[in-house]
C-alpha cells in the first residue's frame, strides 16, 4: 500500500452514510475506493454533479461526463446535473458534510494554503476557497512532510492562505489530527510509525488527549 | 436541418459562417464549458479562423492545451483571460508568467455568481469568500451589518459562446450532464449570445419544464456537427 | 367599444414580430385580444411563463398554470417555465421589449407613479417597479384622468414614484403621447377627441411635432 | 407511496404528521407558491392545526382570503410578512392597515434575489432597483462604481415549505408549469426543508438533467393527495 493509499483508506472511515462529500483533485479522488459497501452517500463535484459513482472505463465513459479534475465518471441512481452557481450554492450553503482537500502548509490553528507559491506556482484559486471556508467539515489529506522532509504543518502558515482556521483533521501517513478551538491534537497513530517520528516530523505544537495513542 | 428563415424573426437558427462574423476584434467572449463538457468547441474553432484578436476571454478555466480556447491563447489572440483556474493548462500557466496573456483569477463560484449577477441585471452580490486572504487586497472590503464583506461586481460581456445539447428555433436551450456548468449562466450574461448544439428541434420539441435556457436570452443558434475529434472522449482522462 | 378596448387596441398596434412583451394586471391584458395574427410575440409573465398564449376556458384551465394576475392562462409552442429568480433575471436583464403597465400619475419628464397612495392604497410593490426600471421601453395605458376628472399626466408626480424617467410612452382613450429627453410630445389623437378636449385635460406641459397630428 | 424507512438516511420519505411536528412557535417560513401554483397546501393546512403561533412568514404574495397563507394569517398565527405584494387579498391589506400583521414589503425580483442570494450562501446583492423611490430611505444605499445602489441582505429561515410535482426518496425534486415560482429558491435557503409531493418516485425516478432542485437541499418529503378543494380550479379566475 502506498502511503497516498494508506491516508485514503484512513480519510475513508470518516464517511458515513447520508454524508454529501466533495474530493478535492489528486489524493481524495483515491477515498472511494475504500468506503465500505454499506456507505450510501452524495459525492459532489464542483463542476455540476451530485451522486457521481465510479470512474468510467474506456466501455462507458461518456464525452460530456466528468468531475471536477476532468475524469471521466459514471453516476449512481438519484444524480443530478445543475450548473456551476447551484454547484457552489451547495458549496457555500454549507451543504457539504465533508470537503476532503490537499495542502502546501497547515498551520497549529487550522489555516490551509495549498493555492499559491508567489513567483513559482500559481494555477488559480479554482473551487478551493469556497470549499475550504464553507464545508461543514474540512479534512485534509496529505503527505506529512513535503518532497524536501519539511514538516507541512506548522505554527503559522507562511504561503498565503487559502481560508483561516477552516481545517478540522488532518490526515497523513504518520498520523491523525484535529483541530478544536485553535488547538492541534494528536488523535492517532499510523501503526508503521510512533510518537517519536510524529514528534520529530512535526513542526506544529499538538497536544494528546488522555494516555493511549490509538494506533490506524 | 432545419432550413434559414432571414424573414422570421422567431427564428433564430443562423448559419455557422453568419454567427462568427458577428463577433470582432477587442470584444469580451464568455465562453462556456468546464474542461471538454460544454465548451463550445465548433464556434471556437471559428473565432480561430476568423482573424479576430486582442479577444478578452471569460471562462471556467482555459481547457487543456490544444483544445478549446487554450488555442485562442496559444495564438496569441486574447489579451486577458478571466478565469477561476489554469490546473491543466501548464502551456497557458507559462504564458501568463512569460506576461503573453493577463489573467485574472477569482474563486469558481464567486466567478459564477458574477456571471451570472450580470445575467440577472444585478450590480453585484456580497459575499465573505476570500476575505482572509491576500483576493480581499485587490477587492472592495466593506463591513455589511458587522461582518467584512467583499463587494464584488458584476460581469457582463458582449458575447457568449454557449454549447446546448439541443435548441429549438426560437432559441431554447436545454443542457445535458456535466456540461451545464457555466453555460447557462453565460447565455444571459452578454449582448450577443450564439448557441451551438447537436440538436435542433420546433418549437415545441422541448417540454417547458425542462428548458434550462428561455429562448429570450439567445440570439442565435448554429447546428453543429458531433466531430468525435473535437467532442469525443480524451483518451488520457479515462483511468 | 369601452375606452379600455380603445386603448388596447391601439395600444396593440406597437407591438411587432419577435419581440417579448409584459402584460401588467388589469387593462394591459385585453391587448392580446387585438393584435395582427401575424404577429408573432412573446408573452412573459413573472410568476415564470415565457410564451403564454390565450386565456385559458373553463375547459382548458390547469390549476397549476396562470398568469401574474391569477388568471388561468394557455402557452404556445416553444413555452417555458421558470422560476422567479430567472423571471425577473428576464425583467432587470432588459428583455423585455415592452411593459405595459397602468398608472395613477405619469409626470411630464416620465416619472411614473403606479405602486402607493400613502395612507389609501398599499397592495405592496410587485414586479412594477423592476418593470418600470428595467423594461426597453415602458408603455403606459390608462385612463387619461382619474375618476375625479383630474389629469393622470401632471408636472411632477405628487405620489411616491414606481421609478423615475422610465416611461417612453403613454396611450390613453383621448391621446397618445411619448417621451423623448424628459419632453412629453403629443403624438396621435383619438378620432372622438380634439386638440383642445387634450389641452383641457392634460395638466402636463407637451409638445406637437409638425402640423398635422394624427388620428387614432 | 413508497414505504418510510427510518434505518435509511438516504430515504427522506416522512409522514404528514412527523414533518408538521418539526415546524415550531416562533420559527421563519418560506413558503413557496405564486398564486395557488405552487403554494404547498397541504403542508398550510398541517401548520394551521399544529398549534404553533408567532411565525414569520415569507412569501411572494398572501394568496387570496381563505385560501393558502391567508388562512394562517386571518387566524392570527403570524406576527409578520415578508412578501412582495398583497394585491389580491383585501383582508390581509385591512389586518395590514389595522396592525394586525406586519408587512415588510420588497420587490417581487429583490425578494427573489434575496432568498436565492441566502440559498446560495452569499450576504447580499447590489442592486439599483428602487433607488430613487422611498424604498431607498430604508435601504442601505450607497456609491458603487460611481452608481447609486443598494445593498440587500441576504434571507434564509428556519423552515421552507415546498410543493413539488415530483420527488423521489433521495429529495430530488422537480417543478411544473408556474408552479416554480419561488419554491426553487426556497428549497435552498432555509435550515429545515419540507416538501410536499403529489408523486414519488424511487431514485432514478427523476432524468438527472431534469432534476430542478437536487436532493441534497431537501430534509423531508412529504407525500400529499392531488385534493381539488386545495388545488384545484378557482372557478374566478377562469375568463
Amino acid at each position: 500500500m502506498s502511503y497516498k493509499q494508506r491516508i485514503a483508506e484512513r480519510a475513508a472511515r470518516t464517511v458515513s452514510t447520508g454524508m454529501t462529500i466533495n474530493l478535492g483533485i489528486g489524493l481524495p479522488t483515491l477515498i472511494p475506493c475504500y468506503l465500505d459497501q454499506e456507505v450510501q452517500l452524495l459525492i459532489h463535484s464542483e463542476n455540476g454533479v451530485l451522486g457521481a459513482g465510479k470512474a468510467a472505463t474506456q466501455e462507458n465513459a461518456h464525452p460530456m461526463q466528468i468531475d471536477a479534475g476532468g475524469g471521466y465518471i459514471t453516476v449512481n441512481k438519484g444524480a443530478s446535473f445543475f450548473d456551476s452557481a447551484t454547484s457552489f450554492a451547495i458549496v457555500r450553503g454549507g451543504r457539504l458534510d465533508i470537503a476532503f482537500l490537499g495542502a502546501l502548509e497547515v498551520s497549529e490553528k487550522g489555516d490551509l494554503a495549498n493555492w499559491i507559491i508567489p513567483g513559482k506556482f500559481a494555477p488559480g484559486i479554482g473551487g478551493g476557497m469556497e470549499l475550504a471556508q464553507k464545508a461543514r467539515k474540512l479534512i485534509v489529506v496529505t503527505s506529512h512532510c513535503t518532497k524536501k522532509g519539511q514538516s507541512k504543518l506548522i505554527p503559522e502558515c507562511t504561503l498565503p492562505v487559502t481560508a483561516k482556521k477552516c481545517v478540522d483533521m488532518i490526515i497523513t501517513e504518520l498520523a491523525v489530527f484535529e483541530i478544536k478551538n485553535d488547538e492541534l491534537f494528536l488523535l492517532e497513530i499510523a501503526r508503521e510509525s510512533s510518537l517519536d517520528e510524529i514528534t520529530e516530523k512535526t513542526a506544529a505544537r499538538f497536544r494528546i488527549r488522555g494516555k493511549e495513542i490509538p494506533e490506524f | 436541418m432545419l432550413p434559414l428563415n432571414a424573414d422570421n424573426k422567431m427564428n433564430k437558427l443562423t448559419s455557422y459562417t453568419e454567427a462568427i462574423s458577428l463577433i470582432k476584434s477587442e470584444q469580451s467572449i464568455m465562453v462556456g464549458g468546464f474542461g471538454n463538457p460544454g465548451t463550445p468547441m465548433t464556434l471556437i474553432e471559428g473565432l480561430l479562423k476568423s482573424g479576430v484578436r486582442n479577444l478578452t476571454i471569460i471562462k471556467n478555466e482555459a481547457n487543456e492545451p490544444g483544445i478549446g480556447i487554450s488555442r485562442l491563447v496559444e495564438k496569441g489572440i486574447v489579451r486577458k483571460l478571466i478565469i477561476s483556474h489554469l490546473g491543466l493548462n501548464s502551456r497557458v500557466i507559462e504564458m501568463m508568467n512569460n506576461k503573453q496573456v493577463e489573467i485574472e483569477f477569482h474563486p469558481q463560484g464567486i466567478l459564477a455568481e458574477k456571471i451570472r449577477s450580470g445575467g440577472a441585471g444585478l450590480l453585484g452580490i456580497i459575499t465573505d469568500i476570500g476575505v482572509d486572504t491576500i483576493i480581499a487586497d485587490t477587492r472592495k472590503v466593506v463591513d455589511f451589518y458587522g461582518q467584512k464583506a467583499i463587494l464584488e461586481k458584476s460581469i457582463r460581456a458582449d458575447v457568449a459562446l454557449i454549447h446546448a445539447a439541443a435548441a429549438d428555433t426560437l432559441g431554447n436551450l436545454c443542457y445535458t450532464k456535466t456540461a451545464f456548468n457555466f453555460n447557462p449562466l453565460m447565455a444571459q450574461a452578454a449582448d450577443l449570445v450564439i448557441a451551438e448544439t447537436f440538436e435542433v428541434l420546433e418549437p415545441g420539441g422541448i417540454d417547458p419544464d425542462h428548458v434550462h435556457t428561455p429562448c429570450v436570452f439567445v440570439d442565435h443558434v448554429v447546428h453543429v456537427e458531433n466531430n468525435p475529434r473535437l467532442y469525443g472522449v480524451l483518451a488520457h482522462h479515462v483511468l
